[in-house]
């Protein structure tokens, strides 16, 4: 492993973890409204998901998706000023937090309506197929949609006409206040969902962000090869609430949980194991730091400077000429 | 007693599963985290995890589930986390809950009330901010309730819990929080019963949901100016009160309609065909509708605030019709 | 086996077959219309299936009912009239051949959307556990259903709640005209469905009334006395076109596979093993045609001499007051 | 050239893809079963099964594929078997296809036809027989269109294929095999433009699809007995061409609205309304709409009949109107 790699990587994450931080902040000011679900806890999984994968690869999301955004190489002024409702916003302020778009880096979306987005990640892949192209399609979703049944035709379809998507399934434990046994009937097989419909399934620790990418970068090569679908489980943990109305813990994980699974905070693990190679030094970090802050903070004068979007706005759009 | 929408539908709720153990509600975190926004808090601690279930995220799993146990004796509230959601479920409650009865030639019935948030809250942008109530009352064989007050939703939730047919019956998240006095002790109201919710003799606003509370200030406004705004709450959407609303169009000779959803086919349509073929002649001039604009909700606030209708623009569709030369 | 339970067995499926046939001739001089999907060679599934419950056990099936209906008890002559569309049809004609359902018999209904009542099978299921009684529902499907989100939101209920509800895929390997390797990734192996959800599945040949009574006692003492979900599969051959516009071999399915197919005819399988053992000779076989075809015609003749609804009927029925 | 209108969908579509090769065909039996009414005869054979795909029974998965795929640039042509099934992709079609260019602030877009049977064909009971315009119609982002004759649905296909906005493209079974005159070579016509059918002064007819034929054929009976019905066929119902439709009634002060759906929150209640503000002052008297029963559709066939407009309820309707005394 070089110095640099890693210390990107960690740059990555320290990326998204202070941008969501700051857009927590933001949200307490009412300068973000609605709902404002954060990846803090689960970085590791778009960062080293997205490294393996080249710069057409399609990456596709649910409505946590700030990370996946980010770490595909949007702008962090225009994500924030998105959040802000401003007209320079990704999307002009009409999508916000759970509908970031970046086409021109195919970043196809965040979607609200769970399991509603795993059918679009396989036509992203069919038409992959179709052009006779060789990118791949990372679709990142919780485990929570594993139930929906649009999540299982997607499933079926992919495995049936071989389409190059790659499930990434982000089990953090809970789809809002359920926890996955009271959700997902085999919950402790997860794997066993994709391997009814023959597809290949592995698991992978998500708070380690190089496991992630080393197998990412497997199964990438795999599915670029010979186009099919593959299926990844990637256990984490979000240390938020489920948005910002939902305390971290309380009616359906206790604080020591919490806690616990904090341990693991993916970027503390990277940092130590930088740290205990000896690639790295305090100083380092701190550089880090403060590059990361100035880039956030930049992000946020951005977004507040921006205007809205005027009202003319309402209407374009909805339709093409 | 002064509570506020939330508490009315928990009261409701409660005192119904109190006196019939048929009933039970089931939905996405209705259970442990008391309801997404908390209309069933403490409903499992007092009916157990039996009667209040929680379920995984597969609303035409669930609802379909729910119109299953109707079929077979039981009494199911399913409370839909919003009503966005609902649209997974739709051919559950379109092909089987609207039509068992009839299919059945009157064998089987469907006893279920669907209920939850519909219409849009404060940016939570286009695939959470609608208003399908027109889609739901198109349908035969379904019952559609929106009411606006805590009086009118406790009233009118226990008489659909109580009804024998598939009530839909729409909240709205902005709602949930807003007081009202509540009759003591025991009540409902019936389904498909208009009210006049303020009287007057120059304009009827017809406005339902949230959209009575815009309807209400906007009267009081203008009767500073010497206009007097009667307000029409239909309360149920289907069957719709036609003579209630008419007797009182035919009395002011206008008639506004106030509706969040969408323009073209919105409920508003129908309402003021309606009104329109039973009071043509009572009629000054064409009924005003303020609608909410034909795009998917925009996140930014203000686009948000100008895709739904507002005081303004109520007061100026009000003006113009009344001073003429619309 | 004794002779008597042997022959009832016969005349249940006769009764499906030559009730289906006088339908097809019935349809073909337009007394019924709309869709007619003829169940002609699937016979023993059903007759195999319901005699292995109590009458108060719940059935609920797909479109493709009459054979279901009929094996639960309901009276040819209502059935018949409501495939006439006539008042004294099972449903006053409201309901036709996709809705048959016989509610004192909890016959619960035939559905036309593909996967759409495998919820409601649940859903019955659900009240049985919450009633505290001790029912199971047989829910009979396609295997086209399979790939279905409604289907797959209804095994995961099923199994994560424990609901005594047993799924009886009747696999003919075509969907319309599509067989099943088109249609389900992993066809070769259906039961892996149901195992990615915990549920325990077996196969059976679908042919052979005994086979299917006999699992299916088993597996109903099983779930009565414990309940949960089980999952059935029951290899069929259709051997009638999908429905009466369908022929029933052409585009995708050839004369000889039909023929073959047909070789294993579920009642011929079931007299030769009659005769066989010698508990039947021609003359009883002759007798049940007899009577069988009495039945059938009186069927016909109810049918015919009914009323239709009267016009005032339209608007009845839609809601309860 | 006289075809069906089975025959002009299909050289519609052909021609399309024959032109361009990012446009393909999906939906259950379109390839090796030629589609469920063998609208796709041909196709598999000519375009290959990599542009003509069988689905699995999975509405939403393949509707949803189809979307992402045409996210990605390809031009997707969706067949439901029938638009009952639709329901199962609704949440595809509104939350997706309708929405993702107004959330992406304009840079993706949704370039899909969906299309397909709506309405009742004969007796195939309360899940199969359902005319789900008015859903469609509320829905921003989407566009709507039902042709009536084969020269408007081969024109009206062409252009939907090519237009960059996602439309729903409603056909009709009992449509299939009727034949009409259609112009040689090629040829398109615009979204969005209704069309004159028959002249007349006395009273103007609206319908759309089936109930086109039905307009026609009550007016030719009326033309003995003196009354001239003026038919307008909107073709598109959304965006709905008011103004050619408006110009039409104000010139004979009547209008009867036909449409086969249910009567509450039909599109017809949006059609009457929208005339009714803008040609109030022309109207004779009130609009009349004939609509179907507000039933879910029964099997048996005179219940089936009395459900759907036929010739004798729009022929009173029309004189009703006429002859006044409304
Ligand atoms: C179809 C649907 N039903 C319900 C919701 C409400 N909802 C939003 S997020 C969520 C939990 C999702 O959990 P999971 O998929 O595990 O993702 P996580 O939030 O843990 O990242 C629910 C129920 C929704 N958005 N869509
Ligand atoms: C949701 C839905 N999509 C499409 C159809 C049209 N359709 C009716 S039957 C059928 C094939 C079903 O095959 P299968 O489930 O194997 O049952 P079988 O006819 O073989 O008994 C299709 C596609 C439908 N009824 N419902
Ligand atoms: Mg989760
Ligand atoms: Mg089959």
């Amino acid at each position: 492993m070089d110095r640099e790699d890693l210390l990107t990587l960690y740059r990555q994450m320290l990326l998204i973890r202070r941008f969501e931080e700051r857009s927590a902040e933001m949200y307490a000011l009412a300068k973000i409204a609605g709902f404002l679900h954060l990846y803090i806890g689960e970085e590791a999984i778009a960062v080293g998901a997205i490294a393996a994968i080249r710069a057409d690869d399609y990456v596709i999301s649910a409505y946590r998706d700030h990370g996946h955004c980010l770490a595909k190489g949007a702008d962090p002024g225009q994500v924030m000023a998105e959040l802000f409702g401003k007209a320079t916003g990704l999307c002009k302020g009409k999508g916000g937090s759970m509908h970031l778009v970046d086409a021109k880096r195919n970043f196809m979306g965040g979607y609200a309506i769970v399991g509603g987005h795993l059918p679009l990640a396989t036509g992203l892949a069919f038409a992959v197929n179709y052009q006779k192209r060789d990118q791949v399609v990372l679709c990142f979703f919780g485990e929570g949609a594993l139930p929906s049944g649009q999540a299982h035709e997607a499933f079926n379809l992919a495995a049936l006409w071989k389409l190059p998507v790659i499930f990434i399934c982000e089990n953090n434990r809970y789809g809002m206040g359920t926890p996955v046994q009271r959700a997902v009937a085999l919950y402790s097989n997860v794997a066993a969902t994709a391997r009814s419909y023959g597809i290949e399934a592995e698991p992978v620790d998500g708070m380690d962000v190089l496991a992630v990418r080393a197998l990412m970068r497997r199964v990438v090569k795999l599915v670029r090869s010979v186009p099919h679908p593959y299926f990844v489980e990637a256990t984490t943990y979000r240390f938020m609430g489920h948005s910002m109305a939902d305390p971290a813990h309380g009616h359906y994980r206790t604080k020591e949980e919490v806690e616990e699974e904090r341990k693991r905070d993916p970027l503390v693990l990277l940092r130590q194991s930088i740290m205990n190679q000896k690639l790295g030094t305090e100083a380092d970090f701190k550089q880090l730091e403060r590059e990361v802050g100035e880039m956030v903070a930049a992000a946020v004068k951005f977004a507040d400077e921006s205007p809205f979007p005027a009202r003319t706005a309402l209407e374009e759009d909805v339709y093409i000429e | 007693m002064l509570i506020s929408y939330r508490e009315a539908l928990n009261q409701a709720m409660r005192e119904e599963m109190r006196r019939d153990d048929r009933i039970f509600l089931i939905g996405e975190e209705v259970g442990y985290y008391q309801g997404a926004f908390k209309v069933s808090k403490g409903f499992v601690e007092e009916f157990g995890s039996q009667r209040v279930l929680d379920t995984p995220i597969t609303e035409a799993g669930f609802t379909g589930l729910a119109i299953g146990a109707a079929m077979a004796g039981l009494h199911p509230i399913v409370e839909l986390m919003t009503f966005n959601f609902g649209i997974l479920a739709l051919d559950q409650i379109v092909n089987n809950a609207a039509k068992i009865r009839y299919m059945s030639g009157g064998q089987l019935s469907v006893p279920i009330v669907i209920r939850g948030p519909g219409s849009a809250a404060h940016q939570l942008g286009a695939q959470h901010s609608q208003s399908l109530e027109a889609w739901f009352c198109h349908v035969p064989g379904l019952k559609v309730v929106a009411p606006a007050t805590p009086h009118d939703a406790k009233g009118l939730l226990k008489s659909a819990v109580r009804d024998q047919n598939p009530v839909i019956f729409i909240e709205a998240q902005l709602l949930y929080s807003i007081k009202g006095e509540v009759q003591e002790g025991e009540y409902t109201i019936p389904i498909g019963q208009a009210e006049l919710k303020r009287q007057g003799k120059d304009v009827t606003i017809v406005a339902y949901s949230k959209m009575l509370l815009l309807a209400l200030e906007v009267a009081e406004l203008l009767a500073r100016e010497g206009i007097e705004v009667e307000v029409m709450d239909p309360r149920t959407l289907k069957p719709f009160d036609l003579a209630t609303i008419t007797a009182s169009v035919k009395k002011t000779g206008r008639l506004v309609i106030v509706e969040e959803g969408w323009r073209f086919a919105g409920l508003g349509a129908q309402i003021a065909e309606s009104v329109y073929s039973e009071a043509f002649d009572y009629l000054d001039g064409p009924i005003v509708r303020v609608t909410g604009a034909d795009v998917p909700m925009p996140y930014s606030r203000p686009l948000e605030d100008a895709a739904i209708p507002d005081r303004d623009r109520v007061l100026a569709a009000v003006r113009r019709l009344v001073k003429g030369g619309n």
